[in-house]
């Protein structure tokens, strides 16, 4: 062959960085890969990408990518984004966030978020646990798991993020898993082009903590148990609670249009103004 | 010449509004300086609401009004409240329909106060027809009264300070505010 | 052309914000400050700006700085207890370095305490109420105009050094209305520095005054913006105690080498005075008017109004007591700058604190029978 | 053809796992990471579904076919053929 061939996502990619810092077998990577190719199955325009994220192993994706990122503080990504969106309204935003990272700390910001229906395409990667400080309980983590917060089993009920966000208002609400691809794919496209607030949760492996606790030692034994467990939202409509412990319902929770935040305020602008309103003004003296 | 004023009365009378129309006519139409400061509680009608002036023809430094020149009361509770307050020959200015003058008249003859009753509040009804006005009413006898502001210059902070559409009703409750105090 | 207003000191900040180019503003409603939000939500559309109403402070000041990465001035306002909840926001801003505005208008303190009466018990919080070593700017606005004039001054700096300003007003000087006068030659306004799109770019260099020109997000620098410890490319680095101490002490320097360039002094019969009396912010006018009653009487007494408190201005205030037996600082606190102060100049005058609070203006009285107590002892 | 870039390979065998084909294996030596990196065993099986290719956590494997399901255009179903949607 004349030419090498490299990995499709590596051109995305800030390469001077890796490999990064996830541990083997960690889905962040793997939805690293599923948003790239989302992305370019909805032939978005990469170079106008921003990516915000606030802090946990998930929070460092948008440091490994070619574009103008933002990694902020625990919990805070989504007002970052609300605000980076609403000051320039052509740029497409994408958050990345773990689950304790927007359930836990940033639980308010995002049923806010939702509730707002701003054009952000949020990607919530849901290992149910915290990964970063060391495999404490999260509050998505299924109850009686172990963890070292959680010693004994972890006794609280756990949230369901994507029919969480879906009843606080987003316009687009999912769940998949990082063991098939093709949906996840699917569904980040369609997020990315749905006008408002677009939440796609992925339950993925964290074989580090959440395995090694848990007796599932290996990636693949991991990966083989959340396969068994996943459920089709069509199929879970049907099954009882009792059928339903411990599965992954995953499917589209929440596919409705309604206003959009930063149109509204364009049309408020258009309406006073005369026009939509100004980007980059911080670099103007004329006003 | 500094003048310190504080209007009282209840949340909702209008008072601050009052209060604005003096520091805009003194500072903006007539060629003095004016500083308008307010104080009121947490409740947004019938608590206590307080707001206070000071008008003078040189720079003001300190904002905050100390001991009243002019004391106007549209409440029975301010009125007991803030008389203490009134430095000795100083004016008070009350609604007898809101207030009972007779309570606080031993402080009355002991610091020879002038005292004034304008019934703000019954003219604003029977005039008007609107009893939300008596405090422009209550403006228009603080003008004739006290003269610290021009009658020229109150009509047009008046027209500046009300909202859009409202002028007349409001320039006519000046109107039957300074004729009271003839 | 100038004009003429009378309006309250909060409405004048949000009309310097607007003089000053500021398009975007996220807050959340806390008193004595909402005007501030209130008066932006309707200028801001007549503008080509944006207003938003976050779900609390946390959010509003992370908006802000993200607003401000989309290449947009931007601003909020809150008091005391909402400045409590910024501060990990606010320490996100000063280690990326991302130039904003944020009003305080301090009412009494601490927690809720007393939601429409004056304090400035917030003064320590704005300089060391973030966690870690950072140096803020803070202005400090005694009359509506100066209201005006220091929220235009307040995103100058900001632009010009990179850094969060705090604008530190409180309740008085918040709803006191007074004759403004808005004269737009008096008006100069920073815009922000646009980089050069080049293959050595560094959003985050060393340079020599401190600061390196800050690109909008869009406009093709891909660069990447952390709360950690960073590179001058901006990537993570944060166990290199070199990295850290570097960048650190060059986000602290800019400030500190500037700091007679931004510190700014008001004062008047401080060259013959055996005492001066040091304040900011509304208590000042009490002084003024103080120190102008007992020069009648005969007493050697200056002042010196701060319109700087962070950073403070070291050498002007040095240099005007030096001649002084007596410092007096007066302030609505239990004593915040008066630390400051006592730090700076324990060595040549004694000084002494006269703070009050309660939610009233000190006194001119309270302030003349202090300056007696200390001058008679 | 498929590639395995063995410096960026961190071993997790997730593409044992998601391959439909069963195409890779484990090697039994490790590398000079400690990594015991999987290797293409049966390359004939394979569809070029390119699954592996994004399944990969560590963007370590480059499936050289430009017609993967994911590049077809305006074709959202065109899936590996294995897979089957919403059926339990």
């Amino acid at each position: 062959m004349a030419e090498e061939k490299t990995n499709r996502f590596l051109p995305y990619l800030r390469e001077d960085r890796l490999p990064h810092i996830f541990c083997p077998g960690c889905g962040n990577g793997a939805v690293m890969n599923a948003f790239l190719a989302a992305m370019e199955k909805a032939e978005m325009d990469f170079d106008n990408m921003t990516l915000v994220s606030g802090i946990g192993c998930s929070s460092r994706i948008p440091g490994y990518l070619k574009c103008d990122s933002l990694h902020t503080t625990h919990g805070r990504a989504l007002s970052f984004a609300t605000g980076l969106k609403i000051a320039n309204k052509d740029l497409d935003v994408v958050v990345f966030s773990g689950d304790g990272d927007a359930a836990s700390i940033g639980g308010n910001h995002l049923i806010h978020a939702a509730r707002r229906n701003l054009n952000i395409t949020m990607i919530c990667i849901n290992n149910n646990i915290y990964g970063m400080t060391g495999g404490q309980v999260s509050p998505t983590s299924p109850k009686g798991i172990v963890a070292t917060t959680a010693p004994y089993g972890n006794y609280d009920t756990p949230f369901k993020l994507a029919e969480l966000v879906a009843g606080a208002g987003a316009s687009y609400s999912a769940r998949w898993t990082t063991v098939e691809m093709e949906n996840l794919v699917l569904s980040i496209k369609t997020a990315l082009k749905n006008p408002g607030f677009s939440f796609v949760e992925v339950v993925t492996l964290c074989p580090t903590y959440f395995g090694r606790k848990n007796k599932l030692k290996t990636p693949t034994a991991m990966a083989a148990v959340m396969k068994a467990n996943t459920v089709y939202k069509s199929a879970a409509d049907r099954m009882s609670e009792k059928e339903l412990k411990d599965k992954v319902v995953v499917g589209e929770f929440a596919n409705k249009q309604r206003d959009e935040l930063s149109e509204v305020l364009d049309k408020f602008s258009i309406d006073t103004y005369g026009k939509k309103t100004l980007i980059n003004s911080a670099y103007e003296t004329d006003f | 010449m500094r003048k310190e004023i504080r209007i009282c009365g209840f949340g909702g009378q209008g008072i601050i509004l009052a209060g604005i129309i003096l520091g805009k006519a003194a500072s903006l139409f007539d060629e003095n300086e004016a500083v308008q400061t307010q104080s009121y509680g947490p409740e947004a009608r019938g608590g206590a609401s307080k707001c206070e002036v000071v008008i003078d023809n040189k720079l003001i430094e300190y904002p905050k009004v100390l001991s009243p020149d002019i004391l106007v009361a549209m409440s029975n509770e301010a009125l007991l409240k803030y008389i203490g307050d009134l430095k000795d020959n100083g004016t008070l200015i009350v609604d007898p329909g809101t207030t009972d003058i007779n309570e606080v008249r031993d402080f009355i003859d002991e610091h020879n106060i002038d005292v004034y009753e304008a019934p703000a509040t019954m003219t604003a009804i029977n005039d008007i027809g609107l009893k939300i006005v008596a405090n422009i009413v209550m403006v228009g006898a603080i003008t004739k009264i006290t003269k610290v502001i021009s009658k020229e210059a109150a009509m047009k902070a008046i027209e500046a300070s009300v909202p859009k559409g409202t002028e007349e009703k409001n320039i006519k409750a000046f109107e039957a505010g300074y004729a009271l105090a003839e | 052309m100038s004009e003429e207003l009378f309006i309250q000191g909060n409405e004048a900040c949000a009309k310097g914000a607007i003089a000053a180019g500021c398009r975007f503003f996220a807050g959340y409603p806390i008193t004595p400050s909402t005007e501030i939000a209130e008066t932006l939500a309707r200028e801001l559309p007549k503008v080509g700006g944006s207003f938003v109403q976050m779900e609390d402070e946390i959010a509003s000041m992370g908006a802000i700085i993200g607003a401000s990465w989309g290449g947009t001035k931007s601003m909020t306002a809150t008091s005391g207890p909402g400045l409590s909840l910024m501060q990990e926001n606010i320490g996100y801003a000063f280690i990326t370095e991302t130039p904003l505005v944020i009003a305080d208008v301090q009412r009494g303190s601490p927690s809720t305490a007393q939601p429409t009466m004056g304090a400035q018990g917030d003064m320590m919080q704005a300089r060391w109420g973030s966690h870690g070593d950072y140096e803020p700017i803070a202005l400090a606005p005694a009359s509506v105009e100066e209201f005006f004039y220091f929220t235009i001054k307040a995103f100058n700096l900001a632009e010009q050094y990179r850094v969060p300003v705090f604008l530190m007003a409180d309740e008085t000087m918040g709803h006191m209305r007074e004759k403004m006068v808005i004269d737009e030659d008096k008006i100069d306004i920073v815009p922000r520095k646009r980089p050069e799109l080049t293959d050595d770019y560094l959003p985050f260099k060393h340079v020599e005054d401190g600061t390196t020109p800050m690109p909008a997000f869009g406009d093709g620098f891909k660069v990447h913006i952390t709360g950690l410890t960073h590179d001058e490319r901006g990537y993570p680095d944060t166990n290199n105690p070199e990295t850290h101490s570097k960048l650190v002490t060059r986000l602290c320097n800019k400030i500190l080498n500037n700091r007679n360039e931004i510190s700014s002094v008001f004062t008047q019969f401080c060259d013959d005075a055996d005492t001066v009396v040091i304040s900011y912010g509304s208590p000042i006018r009490a002084v003024i008017e103080a120190v102008l009653k007992v020069r009648k009487e005969g007493r050697k007494v200056g002042y010196i109004k701060v319109d700087t408190p962070w950073p403070f201005p070291n050498e002007q205030v040095l240099e005007l007591t030096e001649g002084a037996k007596n410092v007096i600082v007066v302030e609505m606190n239990l004593g915040q700058m008066y630390y400051e102060v006592d730090r700076l100049l324990k060595q040549q005058n004694n000084v002494h604190l006269l703070g009050k609070i309660g939610g009233m203006l000190p006194t001119p009285d309270e302030i003349i029978s202090k300056i007696k107590e200390v001058e008679d002892k | 053809m498929i590639i395995i870039d063995e410096n960026l390979c961190k071993g997790c065998h997730l593409c044992l796992f998601m391959c439909y084909k069963n195409v890779y294996a484990i090697s039994p030596e490790l590398n000079d990471k400690g990594v015991q990196l999987p290797f293409v065993k049966f390359e004939e099986r394979c569809t070029k579904c390119g699954t592996c290719e994004v399944a990969c956590p560590d963007q370590a494997i480059t499936v050289d076919l430009p017609e993967n399901w994911w590049m077809k255009e305006g074709n959202d179903v065109n899936f590996n053929p294995n897979f089957t949607k919403g059926k339990k």
